[in-house]
């Protein structure tokens, strides 16, 4: 019978998901709760969390601690992701407010919604047997879905939940059966067991067939080529803040497990992984940054760029390196901010019905807005990678790793890729700097709290481009024990 | 009849598999979805015994219960809800579906080709294992599964219900009347 | 007395000095006289510095002990650590240093004097034009650039002058700039320059990798001690000397307007005439022959580069000269005659008669620029006018000029007694003493057309009829005393500045003054070969003869009023006699059949070959090379740019693909995750599994 | 005087202009703004003037250093500090700011405010890439200085400035990036070793004089390969021959002072980047690259001179005449000795100074008349005269005249070049030939002639602010002509210390001028370990 | 021969998977859609459940438990997303939803 100190443990999950059900009631109670309050309910108890949780690592004297038989583990690099999925969804909700006020849909659901299905990437952050990861993916995944089409009156945002939800079950289904391949290959889902056995294991077919199709599932949900088809559609056709949060916080916890799984589990097969995941990266890398390159719809093209990121990404993944891992917890984090401006400020634009959606819609915004346009431009050249942001270092760090493993020339792809993002990320400053438009209204900056939350990544992209030690510390906390 | 009694597990597995795939068979190529969804439920029950052959007995009554009660049930709703009196005329297969075909067969030479690598012993099990719990008496499959399932087990369990929290508002937000 | 040279460097200062304040500090704030009085000052200042400082060396203990007196005014160029082949890695610095040693003593004094008068004669010239004080600050600005260049100690300072120069007549030439043609010519000489230039610095370049310096005294004291240093392998198949010592010359072609670098010569008579006198007849185009003379040591030790010099001066000489007789312009006239003259000066400097080409540098200087500054006065008198088919009869308008303009025509014709005759035969000599036959006899021919077309000028311009306009004939005037006196200066000169050079071994002083000059190179015996007193005689009795045929028969055919008119006065008083001169005269009309006929149709022939072809390739030149221009800008703009875009295209052309496979279908998507899972698995068979 | 971060005032004091006026002033006060900026960049311009006399010729390679630790964890810290040629630059840097401010006067009203805060940005940005002595700052400068001139070529520039902007943009991204790798692989090689490499086990850092101790000993294949990576970065900046296509463009759309501070200092950042990363750290494939660089660099002043001959744009044919001058640049670094390098650096002096000042003078006309084609002039000396002057002073000084700066960098560069290899010099040499010859063509075109077109009649001559802003750069022409000793006194420690590091001949001959110690990196910055 | 392995309910679980996918892939009616989809959770059952036997280890069955709770999820979330589709567009056929594309 496992002890009760162990579920202090796990406090801030549990916060998180009472919150959730909580809001949940108040909502459905008597008139319910308004989109303000909720939204507020909402931050504050992801503040709280965050507290929990860092005192949760306050009291840890250990640097990695296994409970609950081995299915839940704590360490820095959970506490770094868990830090990053919090960070991320409170930004969202800021995201969220105005955006709710305009569709005008129930907001404590969404807010529910949003709450549990951080729950479960906190529980994926720290899962340690396949099971436990999975379920917690599925409920990630399964609140996505309904996330995504829950404008259920739009047919965009109709359509892309359905188109996320098919491929998703699918691709979870594959995941599955690879699960269950490897299952059946070392017979037990615990990671640390699972790579005893494994090593056992050698030259078992079932093992590679099992984590390659782990692998296909995986990369559907960090959405890398081939399996970015859903990406596209579901950005454009999802509620704005939805799409924000999807390309942050379900990208970053599903590299979380990936990281997890691959280094942990997987790390004595990473001469055979190393070579696949540089082939899907490159591929990657190439075919987000071509396929943004004729984007005119901007919410598109940021969804081809967060492709492209993806594969950026792998890229430190595949070092296996702990700067490999450093490295991809940095960017993941620097990604965080600047994504989630850059929807902010699309958001701001945003009129109802989907306008302010094609770069057109930004022509002469230098003129009209300052403000907005300046913050535009500064993600823009975080985006492309170049200093003195959060975006620059994070590449930085991620080639370095690469260069140090000796996958230089995936690196040489990466530069060269990036070289090419820059032409359409600044087609857009073009249009906010260089071009004029018909319209001259400044637009008004009401939503005090989009404009923060923008502000604030702003200012952290900033922060983590020209101080950025503390946060690579930070990110230095998390060793995985993996194989050289 | 010695035959039968030396080899009725054999045989029952072979007939139900049978079923099984030939419900999914069904299930897939059906034109009125009615029809596929009975032929899903024969697969699901076939399954269930596929999966008392591997004495998991409870699994296979939740199987039983949750896919041939509620899943099952929840699909015929919602076929009524949308009664799609209207299907019939148009076509039933997309236009990429040779392609899916020629695709499955590959993945089906591709995965044979790793299967017949691995040799698995004959069946070694030992049922006990299944079935008996220390310390408890005359214990069944039921409770060795319930044991494991609230000790070793306990977390995913937890994190199951939020799962089925999240499934709940999901259904409810979509599916509610504005 | 002594210390006097220490002076040395504000020589070149002067003049710049007069350049900044009429250039810039005192730009149009003051009048022409006060303009006059800076440019003349500063020019005759130095002019008599120069004397001074020339009197206080001569007086000095270096050049008792034949060194030069050297003075380094700053370091200037220090350019780090190089890898010589003489001594090893050295740090290769150039000085802004001066020398005088004798052979600069007699530039300094040419350039100086000569530069002097021609500025106040311009004073006068230049009265009624506009830009006078932009023309006097480039005529300081040339005469500075003249002195460094003849002053420098190291060839460094020399190309400073050298190329400032250059850049002076480009602008002085070009100074009529309204026009067309001015500027036109003005580029061609730079430009033509430039090409010569090139081989120039490339003679430096190979000193520098030979000896990390460029200094006089540390080079050629070296060499000629120990030679091997310069004989070693060079390019082309020279010997280090060589390659040098063509490099060089290729540089003094250009400046010294030799074949096939001698076009932009003629064209240079766009600028007004005191430039040509001062520019393109007494200093700049001396030049070149001056750094030949100046690198003695490196010809010596090159006989085949030195016969090659000749060759070209002589060829030059001759070619110059025939074409002299064809022109109608006064001043093409004596462009041509320049050019010939200083083919002169090469053919002795090559066979290494290096004292007999600076000698007639000297008397060249003089006469020539007499001649030039002769002939402004007759343009200045005729408004402008330079063709002499429309002069004649001007004798009586302009004695002084007359006067001054036939003295200068005898010395270059080398009428006994003159400077161009010493000066001339003393070439002549070398060439004969020497055993170059076929020189010599080119140097002879050229003298002879040398004497007849100056004698026609001074004919067709001063004696017979007034064959211009009557408004011309009007106004036509003797010049003011500022251009009459340079010219009797001159004329004085070109009388006298011979017998510094007496053609008997012993008195020539000249010869013996220059000598220190000459390196002496170690197991080479320099020029010098022991000629009988009749040898000399003999040479001299032909030269004179060649000068006298060549006047005379000038004379004859332009003469007195050339034309009828004379005859008829002749028949009217004696009849008899006519008949006797008629015979006579059968001579004359078989020389006009044969001798000149032959030499006018060769003369045209020429004229059209140097107008046509020679200049044609020159221009052709330069439109192949516009051409090539073009092309590469082709080339530029849809080649190396042309991939780049490409580039981009077929990225735009993969983006628009990859939209397309964005089918929007759900079916699509699943099958392509289907074969993304199929993919992967065989790519990991493929790599893995073999 | 070393307490007092004299290099980080210079670096930042645009910075704090351009924050000031983007926070501080409304777009509407264009006169105010105009003033405020050039004020601080005339102060900067004053501030950096005493390094001149505080630097010590004789005392170690690098000074007036400053050092902080930035990123500890990765052994990257905030290193400044200049060596003879930075110091040449800095002042070179700070003067034509001085000046390109003073050009735009006139020349820009649209959109001041953002006008003059991209220029200061600029300004920092080129500051800090000569002054930086960690790598990764370095190359931080050097991106960010991009932004900046992308939107000046972009918002202020001619008819195709957008393709212009982001064909500079991408091109130099291309580049740089590229060379991004080059620096890591350094990196891993001083610190914990890189695939395949073992490391040399130093303390992980960035600073570029630890590089440059290390330089030697990195084995010559891994050399080849972080030399690929430094030529491209830097080729593309210079540009050098192939890649040059991106300066045309660039010059022709740029607004005068854009065209300015990019021929100025901007192409100067690509040679810098080689004599102080290239040649000092990686003799062995310097080495190797001699003949191929050395090609590309020939081929450049050939080619440049030709194209530029062909040319009917003004401001196109000075950005040609650029890739020939900077080719003779390349071509004496490349010479690796004593001359050809200290010409090289003079050069990019010279080029900065003569360049600059025949884009403001095109400017100057270009105001007048909004014209740049040669054949809408003529006989322009005749209505401007001093302004006609000028401009054949600063011609001259293009084309080499002795007396003129342009002289001594291209005479030691030939020197240098024909020592190496004698025909490299011959090459080069026809070069200056077709330089007098286009530059001499188009100046007789514009200038000489009669005064065919009406339009050109009105035209004035230089006002009181041109000839301010010209004088400076004629004077210096002169002076650099006449008696380079000063600067040639400057660069002589780190042309020395370069030629030894690259070039064993002089290795012996060259007393190797004092490596400055490396900063110590933290301990920390095991950082890169594992 | 006869005797029943692993490999057996490997073959029949991927015989399902195989079809499952089928189905997803080319069938254009939605329902059927997710039918397929819960024919591929069936067959990883198969997998999980033959495994736990072969190793004699619960977690396999405790897993497939699991698995089927997902099912239901996934199905109840997905027929309401089924449900809100046919509302907005009258049909259950998924071509009609392609608006987004490119």
């Amino acid at each position: 019978m496992p002890n009760l100190q162990e579920y202090l443990l796990l406090a801030p999950e549990i916060l998180l998901a009472t919150a959730g059900l909580l809001l949940l009631v108040f909502g459905a109670v008597g008139r319910g709760m308004g989109n303000r309050d909720s939204a507020l309910v909402t931050v504050v108890s992801l503040v709280l969390t965050g507290g929990v949780l860092l005192r949760v690592h306050a009291v840890l004297n250990t640097p990695r601690l296994l409970i609950l038989g081995g299915s839940f583990v704590l360490d820095g690099f959970s506490f770094f992701m868990k830090l990053l999925v919090l960070v991320a969804t409170a930004l969202t909700v800021l995201l969220s407010v105005r955006f709710l006020e305009e569709g005008n849909y129930r907001a404590s659901e969404y807010y529910a919604l949003l709450l549990l299905a951080a729950s479960g990437m906190l529980f994926m952050a720290s899962g340690y047997t396949l099971l436990t990861i999975w379920i917690s993916l599925e409920t990630m995944a399964l609140a996505s879905y309904v996330l995504a089409g829950y404008f259920k009156r739009e047919r965009r945002s109709n359509e892309a939940a359905l188109k996320y939800f098919i491929l998703g079950a699918m691709s979870s289904g594959v995941l599955l059966y690879g699960i269950s391949l490897l299952y059946g290959a070392a017979g037990t889902v615990q990671l640390s067991e699972l790579s005893e056995a494994l090593r056992g294991a050698q030259g078992n077919p079932l093992v590679p067939l099992g984590w390659l199709l782990l692998l296909a599932g995986l990369l559907f949900k960090v959405a890398a080529v081939p399996f970015h088809v859903w990406t596209p559609d579901v950005y454009v056709g999802a509620p704005t803040p939805v799409t924000a949060w999807l390309a942050v916080a379900s990208k970053a916890a599903s590299f979380a497990i990936l990281l997890r799984i691959f280094y942990e589990g997987l790390g004595s097969l990473h001469v055979e992984w190393q070579t696949i995941i540089a082939i899907i990266s490159v591929i990657t890398m190439v075919w987000g940054n071509v396929a943004a390159l004729t984007q005119d719809n901007v919410k598109r093209m940021l969804a081809y760029s967060s492709i492209a990121h993806a594969g950026y990404i792998l890229i430190g993944v595949l070092a296996m390196s702990q700067v490999g891992l450093w490295s991809v917890l940095f960017y993941l984090l620097a990604y965080t901010f600047i994504t989630l401006g850059v929807f902010g400020t699309v958001i701001l634009l945003e009129r109802r019905e989907y306008a302010g959606e094609t770069c057109a819609d930004y022509a002469g915004l230098a003129r009209r807005s300052p403000f907005l346009a300046a913050m535009m431009l500064l993600f823009m050249v975080a985006l492309t990678g170049i200093p003195p942001t959060g975006g620059f270092v994070g590449k930085f760090y991620l080639f370095a790793a690469a260069v140090q493993a000796g996958w230089s020339w995936v690196a040489v792809i990466g530069v060269l890729t990036s070289a090419i993002s820059l032409y359409y990320y600044f087609r857009i400053v073009l249009y906010m700097y260089l071009r004029d438009s018909d319209q001259t209204t400044p637009t008004p900056l009401q939503a005090p709290a989009l404009v923060g939350a923008i502000a604030f990544c702003a200012l952290a992209t900033l922060a983590l481009g020209i101080y950025p030690g503390p946060f690579i510390e930070l990110a230095k906390q998390s060793l995985l024990p993996m194989l050289p | 009849m010695d035959f039968l009694t030396a080899h009725g597990a054999s045989l029952l597995f072979y007939l139900f598999a049978a079923l099984t795939v030939g419900g999914a068979i069904g299930v897939v190529t059906l034109r009125s979805p009615m029809y596929g969804a009975i032929s899903l439920l024969v697969t699901f029950l076939s399954v269930a015994v596929l999966f008392l052959l591997r004495s998991a007995e409870f699994v296979g009554m939740v199987q039983i219960f949750v896919y041939g009660g509620g899943i099952m049930v929840l699909f015929l709703f919602v076929i009524m809800l949308v009664n799609l009196h209207k299907l019939p005329d148009l076509k039933l297969f997309h236009g990429q579906s040779p392609f899916v075909v020629a695709l499955a067969v590959a993945l089906l030479a591709l995965f044979s080709y790793f299967f017949v690598h691995v040799n698995f012993p004959a069946a070694f099990a030992r049922p006990e294992v299944f079935t008996t719990v220390p310390g408890v008496a005359a214990s069944s499959n039921s409770q060795a599964v319930a044991l494991s399932l609230f000790q070793q087990q306990l977390l995913p369990f937890e994190i199951a219900s939020v799962f089925l929290l999240v499934a709940m508002i999901g259904a409810v937000v979509l599916g509610r009347r504005q | 007395m002594n210390g006097l040279k220490e002076l040395l460097w504000v020589i070149p200062v002067l003049p710049f000095l007069g350049a900044l304040l009429n250039g810039f500090l005192l730009r149009g704030r003051i009048g022409k006289k006060a303009v006059a009085a800076i440019a003349c000052g500063s020019v005759g200042v130095a002019a008599l510095l120069g004397l001074l400082i020339i009197a206080s060396y001569l007086g000095s203990p270096e050049h008792a002990a034949h060194q030069p007196f050297e003075q380094e005014v700053y370091s200037w160029v220090s350019s780090g650590p190089l890898l010589t082949a003489a001594d090893g890695v050295k740090n290769f610095t150039v000085d802004m240093g001066f020398q005088i040693d004798p052979l600069t003593c007699v530039m300094l004094f040419v350039v100086t004097f000569v530069g002097f008068w021609i500025h106040v004669y311009s004073v006068g010239y230049m009265a009624h034009e506009d830009g006078f004080q932009r023309f006097f600050t480039y005529l300081n600005l040339f005469m500075g650039m003249m002195l460094l260049l003849i002053l420098g100690n190291n060839y460094l300072v020399m190309f400073v002058g050298w190329e400032g120069v250059g850049l002076c007549s480009y602008l002085l030439i070009g100074f009529y700039y309204k026009e067309e043609f001015p500027p036109y010519a003005g580029r061609k000489a730079f430009i033509t320059n430039r090409v010569g230039d090139f081989g120039f610095v490339l003679g430096l370049f190979a000193l520098v990798a030979q000896f990390g310096t460029l200094k006089y005294s540390e080079i050629f004291p070296r060499v000629a001690a120990n030679p091997s240093l310069l004989l070693g392998p060079g390019h082309f198949g020279l010997t280090l000397a060589g390659f040098i010592g063509l490099c060089l010359f290729i540089g003094a072609m250009g400046k010294s307007a030799q074949i096939p670098l001698y076009v932009w010569l003629p064209d240079a008579m766009a600028g007004p005439t005191p430039v040509s006198a001062l520019i393109h007849a007494a200093t700049m185009v001396t030049a070149g022959v001056y750094m030949v003379v100046r690198s003695n040591v490196i010809y010596q030790l090159a006989p085949n580069i030195g016969m090659f010099v000749a060759v070209i001066g002589g060829l030059t000489a001759i070619f110059a000269a025939t074409i002299g007789l064809a022109q109608t312009d006064i001043k093409k006239v004596l462009a041509y005659s320049t050019v010939s003259q200083l083919g002169y000066m090469f053919l002795a400097a090559g066979l290494g008669a290096y004292t007999a080409a600076i000698f007639h540098l000297m008397t060249h200087a003089f006469f020539k620029a007499l001649l030039f500054l002769g002939s402004g006065s007759v343009i200045h008198a005729m408004g402008g006018e330079q063709d002499m088919r429309k002069m004649g009869g001007l004798k009586k308008h302009l004695p002084a000029t007359y006067r001054t303009f036939v003295i200068g025509s005898m010395a270059i014709a080398g009428v006994p007694g003159l400077a161009g005759f010493f000066s001339k035969d003393e070439i002549l000599h070398a060439a004969a003493a020497g055993g170059h036959w076929t020189l010599y006899i080119i140097g002879l021919i050229t003298a002879a057309l040398t004497a007849f077309y100056m004698f026609r000028v001074v004919n067709l311009t001063f004696h017979g009829e007034f064959r211009g306009t009557h408004e011309q004939e009007h106004h036509l005037h003797e010049s003011p005393p500022s251009m009459t006196v340079p010219l009797w200066v001159l004329a004085v000169g070109a009388v006298i500045s011979g017998f510094v050079g007496l053609p008997v071994e012993k008195w020539n002083v000249f010869h013996h003054f220059l000598q220190p000059v000459v390196y002496a190179v170690a197991g080479r015996t320099t020029e010098g070969h022991e000629a009988s007193v009749l040898f000399n005689v003999i040479l001299i009795a032909v030269a004179v003869a060649i000068a006298i045929l060549g006047i005379g028969l000038a004379i004859r055919l332009y003469g007195g009023t050339r034309g009828l008119a004379a005859d008829e006065a002749w028949e009217r008083r004696m009849p008899a006699v006519r008949l006797l001169f008629a015979n006579k005269y059968y001579v004359d009309e078989l020389y006009d059949k044969t001798v000149i006929g032959g030499t006018w149709g060769l003369a045209r022939l020429l004229y059209r070959f140097d107008a046509g072809i020679v200049d044609g390739l020159v221009n052709g030149a330069r439109n192949l090379t516009v051409t090539v221009a073009m092309i590469s800008g082709y080339f530029d703009k849809y080649v190396v740019d042309g991939l780049v875009n490409l580039t981009a295209r077929i990225l735009d052309a993969f983006s628009k693909l990859f939209r397309r496979l964005q089918t929007g279908y759900v079916s699509n998507y699943a099958l392509v995750l289907a074969a993304g899972m199929f993919a992967l698995v065989v790519v990991y068979m493929v790599l893995h599994r073999g | 005087m070393h307490n007092v971060p004299i290099l980080s005032i210079i670096c930042y004091l645009p910075l704090v202009g351009a924050l000031l006026i983007a926070f501080g002033m409304k777009s509407s006060q264009g006169a105010l703004i105009r003033k405020v900026a050039t004020g601080f960049v005339f102060v900067d311009f004053l501030l950096s003037l005493p390094l001149w006399f505080l630097f010590d010729r004789n005392g170690e390679l690098f000074q007036f250093r400053e050092s902080a630790p930035w990123i500890q964890s990765l052994g990257v810290r905030y290193e400044f500090g200049i060596d003879g040629i930075a110091l040449l630059l800095v002042l070179l840097t700070t003067l034509l700011g001085v000046l390109a401010f003073l050009s735009s006067w006139t020349a820009v009203h649209d959109r001041e405010k953002e006008y003059y805060i991209f220029l200061l940005l600029l300004q920092t940005g080129m500051l800090g890439v000569f002054m930086a002595l960690d790598f990764f700052l370095f190359y931080v400068f050097w991106e960010v200085m991009l932004v900046p001139m992308y939107f000046l070529i972009g918002i202020w520039g001619g008819p195709r400035r957008l393709y212009a902007a982001i064909k500079f943009f991408l091109y130099t991204l291309v580049g740089s990036v590229l060379m991004l790798l080059g620096i890591l692989a350094l990196y891993f090689y001083n610190s914990s070793g890189l695939f395949g490499w073992k490391g040399l086990g130093n303390p992980a850092s960035f600073s570029i004089p630890q590089f440059h101790q290390i330089g030697a000993s990195i084995p010559p294949d891994l050399q080849f390969w972080i030399f690929l990576a430094f030529f491209v970065g830097f080729a593309i900046k210079v540009p050098m021959f192939p890649f040059h296509t991106w300066l045309p463009d660039a010059h022709v759309e740029a607004p005068t002072a854009g065209s300015v501070i990019l021929a100025g200092v901007l192409l100067k950042m690509g040679t810098y980047g080689f004599v102080r990363f290239s040649l000092p750290i990686l003799p062995h494939a310097t080495l190797k690259a001699l003949p191929w660089v050395a090609g590309l660099s020939l081929i450049g002043i050939i080619y440049g001179a030709l194209v530029a001959m062909a040319q009917k744009d003004m401001k196109k044919l000075v950005a040609y005449s650029s890739v020939s001058h900077l080719g003779f640049v390349m071509l004496g670094m490349f010479a690796l000795n004593g001359p050809g390098l200290n010409g090289s650096v003079l050069q990019m002096i010279n080029h900065g100074l003569s360049t600059g000042a025949l884009f403001l003078l095109v400017g100057v006309i270009y105001e007048r008349r909004h014209t740049r084609a040669i054949a809408d002039y003529g006989g322009i000396s005749q209505v401007m005269p001093l302004y006609a002057t000028v401009f054949l002073i600063i011609t001259m000084s293009s084309i080499g005249l002795p007396t003129l700066n342009g002289f001594i960098g291209e005479f030691t560069i030939l020197v240098g070049a024909f020592n190496r290899v004698w025909w490299w010099g011959v090459i080069a040499a026809l070069g200056i030939v077709l330089g007098a010859a286009y530059m001499l063509w188009m100046y007789q075109r514009v200038f000489f002639g009669p005064l065919t077109n009406p339009d050109n009649r009105g035209l004035k001559d230089l006002n009181r602010r041109e000839i301010l802003y010209l004088a400076p750069l004629i004077i210096l022409c002169f002076w650099i002509g006449l008696y380079p000793k000063p600067f040639l006194a400057v660069l002589e420690k780190p042309v020395n210390y370069v030629v030894a590091k690259v070039d064993p001949t002089y290795a012996t001959a060259v007393a190797a001028a004092p490596i400055v110690p490396a900063a110590t990196a933290t301990p920390a910055a095991a950082a890169a370990g594992e | 021969m006869f005797e029943v392995t692993t490999t057996h309910y490997l073959v029949v679980s991927f015989l399902l998977f195989a079809i499952g996918i089928f189905g997803i892939a080319s069938r254009k009616n939605m329902i059927t859609v997710l039918m397929s989809i819960e024919l591929v959770l069936n067959s990883v059952n198969l997998n999980l459940v033959a495994f736990s036997y072969q190793h004699s280890d619960l977690t396999g069955q405790i897993f497939s438990i699991f698995t089927i709770t997902v099912a239901a999820g996934e199905a109840a979330v997905g027929l309401g997303i089924l449900i809100a589709f046919f509302r907005l567009r009258e049909t259950t056929t998924l071509d009609t939803a392609s608006e987004l594309k490119g």
